[in-house]
C-alpha cells in the first residue's frame, strides 16, 4: 500500500505564488522535486513492478517526443499542475500499457464521458477517448493526422475530430481497442462520419443510441427509461468483451469513485466562479506607495482547468490516480484562495464556451489579464453527481441526459446562460470549429442570447495549425475584446 | 422547336400538381417535410398534404440567417425557403432525425417561424430499438397533430399506405419500361399528389424512346435540386438510376415488412434507409453496386451538398469502392455553381461517351 | 630473480620507478645495457604485447608499461655501443592524413621495436605525399599505416596506388578500426592486422623471417 | 499510402515497447551531410544554421529516419577549454587539452551551454531542425559522454594513463565532465532533441572490463539516471569491440544501445531482453572503395536484430563516412525499409 501522504503531493511547495511560466522554467523547477515525489507518480498502481508507470515530468519530456506547442504554451507553477500535466500528457503510453498488462482497451467515440462509468466499472478495462486526438495535431504543430484523414476524403470541411481517424488508420496512437462504443443519434456528424470510417477499416463498433433530448417531462422519461436500455445492452457487450460479469458492488465503486472526481471538479469550478460581482471582490491592499486596489486574482490557469474538465470523459486511462490528481488541483486552489493568491494581472472574468482545439488560445488571452471563471465545453453530462443505491442504469441514464450536445440550441444556450451568472462573467469567449455540425447553429443564438445580457462576447474559429496568418488575426481580435472590456471596466468605475 | 417529351413529361405534371394544390386551396393543412425518412402516408392519413421541401439553386435574399456558412448549404438554405411561395402556406414542418445538422435546422425553424417545427430521433442499428423509435415518429406526429388540431383517420392510413404500395411497384414498372424520365422520377419523389392521382397520371404513360447510345449515369448523394439531371440530359447523358433521396430510392420496394401499419411504416421509412448517416458503408456499397448493375451504369455522378457531412465525407469512400468513373459535385446552391457544372457535366459525358464508342469498336 | 626479470616484470607491472632503480643498477652492475634491454625491457614488453592480444591489458595498461620501459630504455640506451642491437629490417610506420588518432599506432610500434625491428615514425596525420615520399626516400622493407577513422579509408587507398608505382618492392601492411580483410584486398595491401599481435606476425610473414 | 506510419511514430512505439510496422531505419547520417549539402566541414561545425540545413538536405536525399546533431567527440571539452583544430574535410581534433598539468583540474569551470565553445551551434542546429521537422523526425543530439570527455580535457593518452596512475585525479576529472554533460544534455532537451551518449573511447577496443566498470559506467549511469527522471529513453553509442562489455552496457540504465564492432547475435544475447538494439552495418561498406555488396552484409544485421526481444533500429555501426557512396547508402535504407515485423 502506497502512504496517503506520498500519493498526496500538496504538501511540497514548489514556490509560494503562483504564477505562470514556460516550460523552460518548469524544466529547471522541476529539479527542486525531490526524487521520492517523482518515483511515487505512478499510473496502474495495481500492477506490481511497473517501472514505467511514473508520470511526473516537466512538458519538456514531452516537447522531445514531439509536442511542439508546449514550447509556446505557459503552465501554472504549483507541483499539482506539473503532475496533472504529466498524468495527461502520458495516457497515450498508459493506453498501451494497459494492453500490454492484459488489460481490456475500450475506445469510446463521439459521446463524450457518458459510458466511461459503467467501463470501468468492470475490471480490468482502461477506456480512452479517440475523439480527444484532435488535440494532438495542435499540440505537435503538425498536420499528420489531418492529412491522414484527408486521404479518406475527410478535408478541411470536417471538424477536427478527423484527427481520431488518421489515428485509426496510422495504428501508432493508440492499441487496437478491445471494443469501440460509438455513440451515435443525437452527437456531431463529423463524428458519425469518422466511425464509418473507423468501422469500415474493420473494427467493430458497438452503437450506442443517444436520441436528441425532448424538454417534456414525460418525454424525458420516457428516454430514460430507453437510455436505461442502451446501457443495459452495452453492459451485456463489456460482460462479453471483458469475461467478467457486471457486478453491482464493483458498480457502486465506481459510481462513488467518479462522484468524487465529478465533485471535486465542481468544487473547483465553484471555487475559480467564485462568488460576488468582480467589484465586489476587489480588495485594497497596501503596497508601500499607498492604498491600491488590487482585483481578485486567477488561481488557476485556463488549460489545467480544461485539462481537469475533460479528466470525466476516459478519467485519462486510470480513475484512481486521476481522481487523487485533480484533488491535488482542487487542494492547491484551495491554499490559494485561503491565502488570497493568485496570477498577478489576470482579472478580467470570462466564460469560454466549446472546448479549444488549440489551448494556445486560452494561454494567449490569460496573457492579456482574462481569467477564465466559468466553462460550457459541451460535455455537461460530465458534471452531475450519479444517483447511488438507484437502479445502476436509470443512475447512468439520468446523468446522460444533461448532456450539452444532445439537446436543442436553446438547451445549450441556457447552459451558457447558466455559467454567465454563476461566475459574473464580464465577457464570453466561444471558440467555435470551422465545419463542425453544431458550432455553425449555435453560434449565433447564443451571441445573441449572451448580447441580450449586456455581456460583450468574442465568437472564433479556432484555426487549424500551421496558419499562422489566420492566427495572428484571432490574436487580434483577442486583442481588442479584452481593450474593450477594461474599457467597460473603467467605465463603470472598476 | 421540337417538343422534348421528358420535359412535356414533367410539365404536365407539374401542371397536375397546382391544380391539386388550388383545388384543396384552405381546406387542408400543408405539412412540409425535409427528409425522405418521413413517412408521407402519415400526414396523408392525418388529413394534410405533404410537402417535400426542395433545394433550390435560386437565390433567396436572406434577411436575417442565423445560420453560420460553414453549415450543409441545404440546411442553412431552409430559413430561407421558408419565404419563397411554395412554402409560405406550410402549417407545420416536420422531420426524422437524419442529421446533426438537420437537427439544429429543425431548431432554428422554431425560432424563425410561427409554425411548429418537429423532429424525431431516428437510429442507426436496426431491429432492436425498434419499438422506442416507432413511439417516437408516432409521438412527434400526434405532437405536430394536436398543435394544427388534425386527427388520424386510420382508414386514410390504410388507404394511403396501400395505394402508396401499388404506386411503388408501377413506379419501379414504369421506370424500367422507360415511360419514366429521370427529371420525373425527381418530381414524382418530392410530390404533394395522392398515390392515387400520380397512379392515374402515370397509367396513361407510353415508354419513351431512349437513344441506346447515351450514356448510362447514376446520380448519386444527397438532396438534388432537380437541376443537376436537366443538365445530364442538357448534355446528353441519361440518368438511368437516381439513387438520392430524391430519385428512385423514394420508390424501393423493401421486403419482408410488417403488416401493422405503423410498424411498416417505421421499418420502410425509418430503419431501412440507405443513408450513409445511418448505415455503415458496407451494406451501402453493396446497394450501390447493385444498382450499378441493375441500371447498366457506365459512371457515376455524385451529388454532395457543400458541408453536408454523411454524403461530403462518404465521397471518397464510395469513389474508390464502387471503382467506376465518378463525378462528384459538390454543390453550394449558388447559381454560379450551375455554370460550372454544366461544363464538368459535358466532359464526363463525352469522356464516358468516347469511351462507350471505343468498346463497342473493340467488340 | 635475474635482474634481467625483475626488468621484465617492473614492465609488466607497470612501475616507472622501480624499472628506473633497476635500470641504474644495471648499469651499476656492469650488465650490458643491450642485453639489459633485449632480456629485460622487451621481453617485458613482448609480455605486455601478450597480455593485449589475449585481451588481459587493454591500451591504458600498454601505455603506462610503455612508460615504464621508456624510462628504463632511455637510461639504458645512451650505453648502448652501436650495432649491438639486431635488426630484422626497417619498417616505415604512420597514421594516414585526416587522422590524430595514434595510440594504436604507437602500440603497434612498440611492440615491433621490441621485436626487433628497426622503426621510422612518420607521427599522424600524415599526408599521402609525405608517406610516398618516405617510402622512396628511407626504403624501408615494410610501409605500414593505420586509421581509427572511416573518413580516412580513402586516403590508404590512395597512398598503396602511389606506392605501388613509386616504390613497387615495399611490402604493405594496414591496420585500424574501421578497416578489415575486404578492405585490404579491395585497395591490393598485402597484410591486414587485425591486432598488434597479428601486426608482428604479419611483419615476420611479409619478410620471410621467424619471429 | 493510408494507414502508413512516420518515422516519429515507428520511434514511438519502439520505444514504449510496441512494435510498429518496421524497425525505424536510422543510419548515423552525421558530417556526411555536409558533403550532400556540398559544405565544408569547418562551416558544418561552427554554424548551427548549416549544420541543420545539411542534415534537412541529407534527409530529404535518403530518407533516413530521424535527424542526427553531431560534430565530434571533443564538443564539451573544447568547451570546457580544450583546444581543437577544426578542418576543411576531416572532422575536428584534439590541439592541446586544457589539464597538462592535473593541478588545473581545480581551475576548471562548467561550460555555459549558450556561450561555450560550440556548444551554441548545436543548440541552433537542434532548434531548427526541431522547427523544421520535428513533428514527424525525432531530432537525435549526440552528447558525449564523461569518459570521451575527460579524455578531452586531458588528451587521450594521458587520461588514459591516469586511470592507472592518478585514478582520484581521473575521477574528479570525470565528476566535471558529467556535470558539464548534464548541463549540456538539459539544454538540448530543451530544445526539442533526445540525447544519445556518445562514447567512443570507452570501447572495448580500448579499455579493460575493469576500466570501463570503474571509469565509464558510472557516470554513464549517473547521467542517464538524469535523463530518466525526464522519462527519456538514452541511446549509448560505444564505438569498437564491445563484446568483453556488452553484459554492463544494461547496467548503465541505457535504453538503447548502438553498437559498431560487435555481432549482433551475441548482443542480442547477453541484453537483448533489456536493452533495444541500434547497428551496425560496419560503416567501410558504404565507401566506393569497398567490393563487397550491401545485400551480402546487411542480411544478418536485419534478420538477427528484428528479433531482438526489446526491439530494434536498422543502423550503422559508427558514423557514416563523410566520403560514403550516395548509392551504396540509399541500398541499404532501401533494405531496411523493406524490413517488417511479423
Amino acid at each position: 500500500m502506497i502512504s496517503q501522504k506520498i500519493r498526496k503531493l500538496d504538501n511540497f511547495e514548489l514556490e509560494e505564488n503562483p504564477r505562470q511560466i514556460d516550460f523552460r522554467e518548469w524544466h529547471r523547477l522541476f529539479q527542486k522535486v525531490p526524487e521520492e515525489l517523482v518515483e511515487n507518480t505512478r499510473y496502474f498502481r495495481d500492477l506490481p513492478n511497473a517501472e514505467w508507470s511514473q508520470y511526473l515530468f516537466p512538458p519538456s519530456t514531452h516537447v522531445v517526443s514531439g509536442n511542439r506547442l508546449l514550447r509556446k504554451l505557459k503552465f501554472d507553477n504549483s507541483l499539482a499542475s506539473l503532475r496533472l500535466w504529466g498524468f495527461v500528457m502520458s495516457e497515450g503510453e498508459r493506453i498501451y500499457r494497459a494492453k500490454q498488462a492484459g488489460k481490456k482497451v475500450i475506445a469510446v467515440m463521439g459521446d463524450l464521458g457518458a459510458v466511461t462509468p459503467l467501463v470501468y466499472s468492470f475490471p480490468n478495462t482502461v477506456a480512452f477517448y479517440p475523439d480527444c486526438l484532435w488535440w494532438t495535431p495542435f499540440m505537435m504543430e503538425s498536420k499528420v493526422l489531418f492529412d491522414e484523414a484527408a486521404k479518406f476524403g475527410l478535408g478541411e470541411d470536417c471538424c477536427f475530430v478527423r484527427a481520431a481517424l488518421g489515428a485509426y488508420s496510422k495504428k501508432a496512437y493508440f492499441p487496437k481497442p478491445d471494443l469501440c462504443i460509438g455513440t451515435v443519434g443525437a452527437t456531431c456528424d463529423d463524428m458519425n462520419a469518422v466511425m464509418s470510417e473507423v468501422e469500415f477499416l474493420g473494427y467493430d463498433i458497438h452503437y450506442f443510441e443517444l436520441p436528441h433530448r425532448h424538454d417534456k417531462p414525460q418525454d424525458v422519461k420516457r428516454l430514460k427509461v430507453f437510455l436505461s436500455g442502451q446501457y443495459e445492452g452495452l453492459s451485456a457487450k463489456l460482460e462479453h468483451v471483458t469475461g467478467h460479469e457486471f457486478d453491482l458492488t464493483r458498480f457502486e465503486e465506481t459510481i462513488s469513485k467518479v462522484n468524487r472526481m465529478r465533485g471535486a471538479i465542481s468544487d473547483l469550478k465553484g471555487m475559480l466562479g467564485g462568488a460576488g460581482s468582480p467589484l465586489d471582490s476587489c480588495v485594497r491592499r497596501n503596497d508601500g506607495r499607498g492604498s491600491r486596489r488590487i482585483d481578485r486574482r486567477n488561481a488557476m490557469g485556463g488549460i489545467e482547468m480544461l485539462n481537469v474538465e475533460f479528466a470525466p470523459l476516459s478519467y485519462y486511462g486510470d480513475l484512481d490516480e486521476c481522481i487523487d490528481v485533480i484533488e491535488d488541483v482542487r487542494d492547491t486552489v484551495k491554499s490559494r484562495q485561503t491565502r488570497s493568491v493568485g496570477y498577478p494581472d489576470q482579472d478580467i472574468r470570462l466564460v469560454w464556451v466549446t472546448p479549444p482545439a488549440d489551448p494556445q488560445l486560452m494561454n494567449y488571452i490569460e496573457g492579456l489579464g482574462g481569467m477564465i471563471v466559468g466553462s460550457e465545453y459541451l460535455i455537461n453530462q460530465t458534471t452531475p453527481q450519479i444517483l447511488e443505491n438507484g437502479d445502476p442504469f436509470d443512475s447512468l441514464a439520468e446523468s446522460h441526459l444533461s448532456g450539452s450536445l444532445m439537446g436543442s440550441m436553446g438547451y445549450r444556450t441556457q447552459l451558457v446562460i447558466d455559467q454567465i451568472e454563476k461566475s459574473n462573467a464580464e465577457g464570453v469567449i466561444i471558440s467555435g470549429v470551422f465545419g463542425s455540425s453544431h458550432c455553425p447553429y449555435e453560434t449565433t443564438p447564443i451571441v445573441d442570447a449572451v448580447r441580450k445580457k449586456g455581456i460583450p462576447v468574442l465568437a472564433i474559429d479556432v484555426v487549424a495549425p500551421g496558419k499562422i496568418m489566420m492566427q495572428s488575426q484571432i490574436f487580434n481580435r483577442m486583442e481588442a475584446f479584452m481593450e474593450s472590456l477594461k474599457a467597460a471596466r473603467r467605465y463603470r468605475g472598476g | 422547336m421540337k417538343s422534348n417529351p421528358r420535359q412535356n413529361q414533367v410539365k404536365d405534371f407539374t401542371g397536375l400538381e397546382s391544380e391539386y394544390l388550388e383545388s384543396i386551396e384552405g381546406r387542408r393543412s400543408l405539412v412540409g417535410y425535409l427528409c425522405m425518412r418521413t413517412p408521407v402516408e402519415l400526414i396523408e392519413a392525418y388529413g394534410a398534404v405533404p410537402i417535400r421541401i426542395v433545394s433550390s439553386p435560386v437565390a433567396v435574399s436572406s434577411g436575417f440567417n442565423p445560420i453560420r456558412n460553414d453549415a450543409c448549404s441545404f440546411c442553412k438554405q431552409v430559413p430561407e425557403l421558408m419565404k419563397l411561395d411554395s412554402y409560405k402556406y406550410l402549417s407545420g414542418i416536420i422531420a426524422g432525425s437524419c442529421c446533426d445538422q438537420m437537427r439544429r435546422t429543425v431548431d432554428v425553424l422554431n425560432e424563425t417561424l410561427d409554425i411548429p417545427a418537429i423532429i424525431y430521433s431516428a437510429p442507426r442499428t436496426y431491429g432492436q430499438n425498434a419499438s422506442f423509435f416507432l413511439n417516437e415518429m408516432k409521438a412527434a406526429f400526434a405532437k405536430l397533430a394536436d398543435s394544427l388540431r388534425l386527427t388520424i383517420d386510420e382508414n386514410e392510413l390504410h388507404k394511403a399506405i396501400k395505394s402508396r404500395k401499388q404506386l411503388r411497384k408501377l413506379v419501379n414498372q414504369k421506370r424500367y419500361d422507360g415511360a419514366i424520365s429521370a427529371p420525373l422520377i425527381h418530381k414524382l419523389a418530392g410530390s404533394c399528389l395522392p398515390a392515387e392521382k400520380i397512379i392515374e397520371f402515370l397509367t396513361g404513360l407510353k415508354p419513351l424512346p431512349v437513344n441506346s447510345d447515351s450514356v448510362r449515369l447514376m446520380l448519386f448523394g444527397s438532396i438534388p435540386s432537380g437541376k443537376e439531371i436537366l443538365l445530364i440530359e442538357e448534355v446528353g447523358g441519361y440518368v438511368a438510376v437516381d439513387l438520392t433521396c430524391l430519385g428512385d430510392r423514394v420508390f424501393e420496394i423493401k421486403q419482408n415488412l410488417p403488416e401493422e401499419p405503423f410498424e411498416f411504416l417505421y421499418k420502410h421509412y425509418i430503419e431501412h434507409n440507405n443513408c450513409p448517416h445511418r448505415r455503415s458503408y458496407a451494406p451501402l456499397i453493396d446497394y450501390a453496386k447493385q444498382q450499378i448493375k441493375r441500371g447498366a451504369i457506365d459512371g457515376i455522378v455524385y451529388r454532395s451538398v457543400k458541408y453536408c457531412h454523411p454524403f461530403g465525407l462518404a465521397a471518397k469512400r464510395f469513389k474508390e469502392e464502387l471503382g467506376m468513373p465518378f463525378l462528384e459535385l459538390d454543390d453550394d446552391l449558388t447559381l454560379q455553381a450551375t455554370g460550372s457544372f454544366r461544363t464538368r457535366l459535358g466532359a464526363f459525358v463525352e469522356m464516358l461517351e468516347a469511351q462507350k464508342r471505343r468498346k463497342v469498336a473493340q467488340v | 630473480m635475474h635482474i634481467y626479470d625483475k626488468l621484465a616484470k617492473a614492465v609488466v607491472e607497470m612501475k616507472a620507478a622501480e624499472v628506473k632503480l633497476l635500470a641504474l643498477q644495471v648499469l651499476d652492475e656492469g650488465f650490458p645495457p643491450d642485453e639489459a634491454i633485449q632480456k629485460g625491457l622487451a621481453v617485458g614488453m613482448q609480455e605486455v604485447g601478450r597480455l593485449f592480444s589475449c585481451k588481459d591489458y587493454f591500451v591504458p595498461e600498454v601505455l603506462v608499461s610503455a612508460r615504464a620501459m621508456y624510462t628504463g630504455f632511455n637510461i639504458l640506451k645512451p650505453k648502448v655501443i652501436e650495432g649491438a642491437v639486431a635488426d630484422k629490417g626497417t619498417i616505415l610506420i604512420g597514421v594516414v592524413e585526416g587522422d590524430y588518432h595514434d595510440i594504436g599506432k604507437n602500440i603497434v610500434k612498440l611492440m615491433l621495436e621490441a621485436s626487433g625491428f628497426r622503426l621510422v615514425d612518420l607521427g599522424k596525420n600524415v599526408s599521402v605525399d609525405a608517406f610516398t615520399r618516405a617510402v622512396v626516400e628511407e626504403k624501408p622493407a615494410i610501409a605500414a599505416m593505420s586509421t581509427l577513422m572511416t573518413t580516412t579509408m580513402d586516403s590508404m587507398e590512395e597512398i598503396v596506388v602511389r606506392l605501388t608505382k613509386d616504390a613497387p618492392e615495399v611490402k604493405i601492411m594496414i591496420g585500424g578500426a574501421p578497416v578489415n580483410q575486404d578492405f585490404a584486398d579491395s585497395i591490393g595491401a598485402h597484410f591486414y592486422g587485425d591486432d598488434v599481435d597479428q601486426a608482428i606476425v604479419g611483419a615476420h610473414k611479409l619478410l620471410g623471417i621467424k619471429a | 499510402m493510408a494507414g502508413e506510419m512516420n518515422p516519429r511514430e515507428r520511434w514511438g512505439l519502439l520505444l514504449i515497447d510496441e512494435f510498429p510496422d518496421r524497425p525505424p531505419v536510422y543510419p548515423l547520417v552525421t558530417s556526411h551531410a555536409s558533403a550532400v549539402y556540398g559544405c565544408d566541414l569547418i562551416s558544418y561545425c561552427s554554424d548551427g544554421k548549416i549544420l541543420a540545413e545539411a542534415q534537412l538536405a541529407a534527409q530529404r536525399k535518403y530518407g533516413h529516419e530521424g535527424l542526427s546533431v553531431f560534430t565530434d567527440v571533443g564538443l564539451i571539452a573544447e568547451a570546457m577549454g580544450s583546444k581543437y583544430h577544426l578542418r576543411e574535410f576531416e572532422v575536428p581534433i584534439l590541439n592541446r587539452p586544457i589539464i597538462e598539468e592535473l593541478s588545473a583540474i581545480d581551475k576548471l569551470k562548467l561550460p555555459d551551454p549558450g556561450g561555450s565553445g560550440r556548444l551554441p551551434v548545436y543548440l541552433e542546429a537542434i532548434e531548427k531542425l526541431y522547427q523544421a521537422k520535428g513533428d514527424v523526425l525525432p531530432v537525435f543530439a549526440f552528447v558525449p559522454a564523461p569518459f570521451t570527455t575527460a579524455a578531452g580535457l586531458r588528451g587521450i593518452e594521458d587520461f588514459l594513463v591516469d586511470t592507472i596512475t592518478e585514478p582520484e585525479a581521473a575521477h574528479q576529472l570525470l565528476e566535471l565532465s558529467l556535470e558539464a554533460a548534464i548541463k549540456f544534455c538539459d539544454e538540448c532537451i530543451l530544445c526539442g532533441a533526445l540525447p544519445m551518449l556518445v562514447d567512443p573511447l570507452a570501447s572495448g577496443s580500448v579499455i579493460s572490463r575493469r576500466t570501463f566498470a570503474e571509469f565509464a559506467l558510472p557516470y554513464n549511469r549517473k547521467l542517464i539516471t538524469h535523463l530518466h527522471r525526464y522519462d527519456l529513453d538514452v541511446t549509448l553509442h560505444i564505438c569498437g569491440e564491445t563484446s568483453s562489455i556488452v553484459d554492463l552496457i544494461s547496467d548503465t540504465g541505457a535504453d538503447l544501445f548502438s553498437l559498431d564492432k560487435l555481432d549482433i547475435d551475441i548482443a542480442r544475447s547477453s541484453i537483448g531482453d533489456k536493452v533495444r538494439l541500434v547497428g551496425n552495418l560496419a560503416p567501410h561498406n558504404l565507401m566506393a572503395s569497398s567490393g563487397v555488396s550491401i545485400e551480402d552484409n546487411c542480411h544478418h544485421i536485419i534478420d538477427s536484430g528484428i528479433r531482438n526481444k526489446k526491439g530494434f533500429v536498422i543502423s550503422t555501426g559508427c558514423e557514416v563516412p563523410i566520403r560514403c557512396q550516395p548509392e551504396k547508402l540509399q541500398k541499404y535504407i532501401k533494405l531496411g525499409k523493406e524490413a517488417r515485423y511479423e
